[in-house]
């Protein structure tokens, strides 16, 4: 029995949802709509399947509605199964908040789960990183140096004000992490924590019970910046491919990059597919006088005028004559006759009327709420 | 969720398909792809499905693999059910030994056991070499409306065409009292849909004594439906209007496809009250790429096109290399066609790779004898090197 | 299409839970353990897939985990499909309050639900009433009645005390409701309300809403009661077996009726079975000394000792020379030798040591909770 | 989730099992109903399910309604996976035309394609005979530690009984260098239990050069396993302990069951760990009257006792009647035994119904010739009248 079956997954859908407020008025960071088809939760999910996970436990707290339209009994990545597969962990007991306090009370109201599972190990990732990682490298990096914590980052260049969200480790030549920063004002290049932790079951039980005892309830800035010299915290260097879903700009961003044919071979190989929810959609139709240039345009759509440098969800219809460039247009989106779009993001089931003409710019990319008409 | 099932539908697939040619070599014809993402048994199923007819029972004996593979539990169409639900019938031995499906009524002869399990008070039977959607409950409710032992649904053809089909003449209230199968000069063009529905304590009776006659060829058509005109039983017509059509040739399977990109022909796949369900593929949006050309197309998930695509059909997984010009042609799943290839008036097979600047097919235009044109068809697999020229109605069986 | 292909189904998971404190202080109503290997929301479950329902919305409020670990997806009732199955309808935005105000906000909750459904009908049952019906003769009653609404009630006499809990209908000779009485103190001979409705979508639809809007949220009293003159209120008389779940003794009582054959044969008939979770328990095992008369034994127990006039769960262990009379043992109950125990229910994995002997009476079964060790 | 496995399992399940006579008339061995709420087969699908291969191939011949029904989609072993899981592989025909299975080798040999669609390194080949709870997983790590060709899992038989077993000779570090058939003069007491790893590739190639031997019996004991031996593959014998039966024989079926009864056989159906799953009935808990008298028994779901049963196991659905006498037998799904009827000794088959005051067996000690002794066998659906008696070691086929 190799490693990963002695491993448990744990997803939490409801972090940094405060980031995107647009985006998560009605839904968690898991279910965000990303790249034509599918949601943000199905990355860590797919992760964790591609790695041989077969027991996943997906932390929600609230508005989780759509979250569990998405992910169903989880069919979708084969984790409808008897003994193990998917379980949503529901708030349990008569908390009040709509969020929570942080990771460790997240973790807590899951150690039920956790207890019931037969696994050694921990493997936990938020929503909000785009990335296609081997699970299994890193629990192999944490097994070999023997550590309490292994942590995931990317070494990158921070850009002006986002390292405000974004928790840093410093680390030594053998990648033990020697020090966390959390909010700080650094600029430059640093290691960036791609917010995915690996961690020896019975460890991190004895850690959030402790914690919750003590009244500390953030991960990063009350157990790991803390306490890293008292406790082993690995680090694990991810050189593919990531991008971190911090504002609607790097929505935008993200799923801009995946016009790129390098980057969608490196979150799409064949041998490590993304899995969402099925839909059935019929192919897409182009019309008579339809174009289309540099896009992603996933099935159900009708592309009847012309779309270019975009990110077509499933089920919009793009009528004769419109034009659509540098946008995002989820789910159910329809564009009139002759409208004009440029640098907009739509989401769900809004609809363009005719002979509109609305431009956002590459800075500041125009969000329409769900279910608008314009 | 009862055991019991009113109406249990057996769907006969299998057939080899032969007239397919290459296309069938390794598979069985209902698992030949169909219209972008679908295969050719998607139609049935999703029309159970979308009648509420749960338990289908698919009778396989050629080529099967392929086939089971796609069905797999029937999930994709909503049929892994606890009771009924999709199985796969092949054939079977028993003390007395084995004997493969000797006709279409013996496949269900040797069944009777799987059909009795659910004791139905219908069955009805289908094909898996039809496209078309049709509401099988409605057909039902005619048949119990009518009273009926067997009720067999007619589709009215171009009377020039009928003596191609199996013609049922019926009374003006559309009792059948004479089949004939392709006749020189028929008397009606009301072609049989090889869609039936018996009563199935009726039916068994009649296939018990079939397998009992040596000299039949334990085939419906042939023998059943005769059989039970001979002996007067209430045999019902159900007109069905929509479109159906055969897609047992090369120039049908072609023609059925480009159907779909005629906006005027009543196949709606758009349409979400009667889903046409399939496995779906898991592969990210197609991609166009800045230098693509697409107009009047089908194009689905996994394609990536960097060439021009124009009254095509493309597949899952499909890529279409710079400078290469696709028109008129289907492009089965994981084809890949290479820079500066031309495709035209083609069927490419799946995961056939077709080399750069090469040409396959033509326009009818552009042959001088007619009698020399057709579709061309690169099979499953194949390998087309770079430069080769591939000339209307050629069928392509080998790397060349 | 048979009608009952466009009906919907709702049971109501949380209904009536303050009456059976003991038993609901971790789960739902739906959720409590019932004959061995039941939960109660097993029989309005069963009853709607057995009338071809396949489409049902499963309403809950509060302690709702054991009830999501009991029904899953809906596998073992049948109800994990594409396109229609089991919907569990979680509260939905920030209510703090734990139980629903009243049935009209429970049913507010699952508007969008009904929305999205196709159904021309809906069928609604609680939780607290054990019984074997045919929803299909129902609905033909609500259908030829032309009824805006049809209630199911039961003839039967009520015990005193009893009508404070229990709706009565007074009916016409062609059973249509003329009044509708809500916890008076009669006594004697009534028409019992099985808390079964079938409706419109519509006219619920609409009913909900409209009550909403008022404060309205009580739909026995606030809507039936008082509008059975305006609106057309049909009664569906059932004549078969059933008993109410309102107190402890109750539930007692009705989990002793099933050591009746007639009782058994109603609720258990071949063609109408009633589905519960699949344990994979294995056969029970009767040891040397072993003596089992007149008990209910489900799989996965082994009986050392003897047992009588029972009803024995999965997985009990009973030990050699143990004594078990008059009582349920919740699943995972263990009596240690030679204790002897009479008119006792233990929730789940209670503990009863060696040598113990307890003794409930008829009037009041001693009741042990979840997981003690006595 | 991903389409590459690492170990696909082939489980050998055509089989007729003719020396249970009666019991396999109209079922494949493997769907025989075993312990209570079992049939053979849940014991290699469970093992596989708990050992984490989640991709089974069950190659199916022989009556396989009954087995087809009862594995379903395979969701009762957890089997019913997107990628993988349970597929049930009969026979087919191809455009050469039809072959059934010609041996065991020649099974797996016509399903390489199904086996390649997962591109294992490692096959297990199982099959559908034997009672036994075993980590497939460590098999296959021990094949791995042994840098192995093939792993043959052996077990230690009493030395005067291994001329009834295929067995292994092997040197001190378990390395396999002879194997006999059944020997007159056994060198070890290693049986092999027909279950052997091998690597996919290397077996393929063997598949391959079998098909190609018109002399050969097609068969991995006969063939496959010698021709690697000659060829000095590195083939391993892997120690098994547990509890391990072969239920191929009435008799040793009838031991396997009342080994259940016995706490000093280590084949633990409680084992949390370690579950047997199975299609579970739907029935409500097993019922006993107040007249009820149960000991040292095994009884299930779905079970109404009103008379005495002892040294027994009870099926789900069985129902014994006031004053009927069940004692050292086995009475199988939905059977009735009626008022005053003795059954000793014996298996009596799914709803089989026994009339009053009929007498079933006997004990041995009853029986002055022990050449007549056995355990006595009622077919399934037989119906015995009123007041039979149905002597030691018979069988009955038919309503009597």
């Amino acid at each position: 029995m190799s490693d990963i079956r002695k491993a448990v997954g744990i997803v939490f859908a409801n972090m940094h949802d405060e980031l995107v407020k647009d985006l998560t008025s009605d839904r968690t960071m898991g279910s965000v709509p990303f790249g034509g088809r599918y949601r943000l939760v199905d990355f860590p999910l797919s992760n964790m399947v591609n790695a041989g996970i077969t027991k996943v436990g997906l932390i929600t707290k609230a508005n989780y509605q759509s979250l569990m339209d998405h992910v169903g009994s989880g069919r979708d990545w084969d984790l409808t199964r008897k003994r193990e597969g998917l379980h949503i962990l529901p708030p349990y007991g008569g908390h009040d908040a709509v969020m929570y306090r942080g990771k460790i009370e997240a973790l807590a109201g899951a150690l039920s789960f956790l207890r019931h599972s037969q696994a050694e190990y921990v493997i936990m990732s938020d929503c909000d990183t785009i990335l296609n990682m081997d699970f299994r490298e890193m629990l192999d990096v944490h097994l070999k140096s023997g550590a309490d914590l292994t942590v995931a980052y990317a070494h990158a260049t921070l850009l002006p004000g986002q390292s405000r969200n974004t928790v840093l480790f410093e680390v030594d030549e053998t990648r033990r992490v020697t020090s966390v920063l959390c909010g700080t004002v650094a600029n430059g290049p640093g290691n960036i924590s791609l917010n995915i932790m690996v961690a020896g079951k019975s460890f991190l039980e004895e850690l959030v019970q402790e914690s919750m005892a003590r009244g500390y309830y953030n991960l990063d800035r009350d157990i790991l910046q803390r306490s890293c010299g008292e406790i082993h915290i690995q680090g694990y260097e991810f050189k593919g491919y990531f991008r971190k879903i911090q504002s609607t700009k790097s929505f935008y961003d993200a799923n801009m990059d995946l016009l790129n044919r390098d980057v969608r071979a490196q979150l799409f190989p064949e041998n490590r597919a993304i899995y969402t929810k099925v839909r059935d959609e019929a192919p897409v139709r182009y019309g008579m006088q339809a174009a289309a240039r540099n896009c992603l345009i996933a099935d159900g759509c009708t592309i009847e005028g012309e779309v270019e440098n975009s990110i077509i969800f499933r089920g919009v219809y793009v009528q004769k004559g419109a034009r659509v460039r540098n946008s995002i247009l989820m789910q159910g989106t329809v564009v009139g006759q002759k409208s004009d779009i440029q640098y907009m993001i739509t989401d769900k089931d809004v609809t363009i009327t005719d002979y509109r003409t609305i431009a956002g710019s590459f800075a500041y990319p125009v969000f329409v709420s769900k279910g608008s008409v314009i | 969720m009862t055991t019991k099932k009113e109406c249990v539908a057996m769907l006969l697939a299998g057939g080899q398909g032969s007239r397919l040619y290459v296309l069938t070599q390794q598979m069985a014809k209902p698992a030949v792809p169909f219209g972008g993402k679908y295969r050719i048994i998607d139609f049935p199923l999703s029309n159970c499905t979308n009648s509420g007819i749960d338990t289908v029972g698919v009778l396989t004996q050629y080529q099967p693999l392929v086939l089971n593979a796609y069905l797999g539990n029937g999930q994709p169409w909503d049929l892994d059910r606890v009771y009924g639900g999709l199985h796969v019938l092949p054939p079977y031995q028993s003390t007395k030994g084995g004997t493969w499906y000797k006709g279409t009524a013996n496949a269900i002869y040797q069944n009777i056991s799987f059909v009795d399990a659910y004791d139905p008070e219908y069955v009805i039977i289908l094909s898996g070499d039809h496209i078309y959607k049709m509401d099988y409950a409605e057909m039902l409710s005619y048949h119990k409306r009518h009273r009926a032992d067997a009720t067999i649904a007619v589709i009215e053809v171009e009377m020039q065409e009928a003596s191609r089909f199996g013609i049922m003449n019926a009374d003006d209230e559309d009792r059948i009292f004479e089949f004939e199968e392709k006749p020189k000069n028929p008397k009606s063009n009301l072609a049989s849909m090889g869609i039936y529905i018996f009563n199935w304590n009726k039916l068994k009776q009649y296939l018990v004594d079939d397998e009992n006659d040596p000299h039949s060829s334990n085939d419906f058509g042939k023998n059943i439906i005769p059989a039970m005109l001979n002996a007067n039983e209430r045999m019902f017509a159900y007109h069905f209007n929509g479109y159906w059509k055969d897609v047992g040739t090369i120039d049908s399977l072609w023609e059925a496809n480009m159907d779909l990109l005629n906006p005027n022909i009543p196949l709606d796949l758009y349409d979400k009250s009667w889903r046409i369900y399939s496995r779906n593929p898991v592969a990210p949006p197609h991609y166009m790429s800045p230098m693509a050309r697409v107009e009047s197309s089908m194009v689905t998930e996994g394609c990536n096109v960097y060439g021009n695509v124009d009254f095509s059909i493309l597949f899952p997984g499909v890529t279409i290399e710079e400078e290469a010009v696709i028109t008129d042609s289907i492009i089965m799943p994981g084809a890949v066609i290479k820079k500066g290839a031309v495709v035209e008036y083609s069927i490419v097979g799946e995961h056939a790779v077709i080399g750069e600047n090469v040409h396959i097919g033509a326009r009818p235009e552009a042959v001088e004898n007619k009698e020399n044109w057709g579709v061309a068809v690169i099979g499953p697999q194949v390998h087309v090197s770079d430069g080769k020229v591939v000339a209307p109605k050629q069928m392509v069986a080998d790397n060349i």
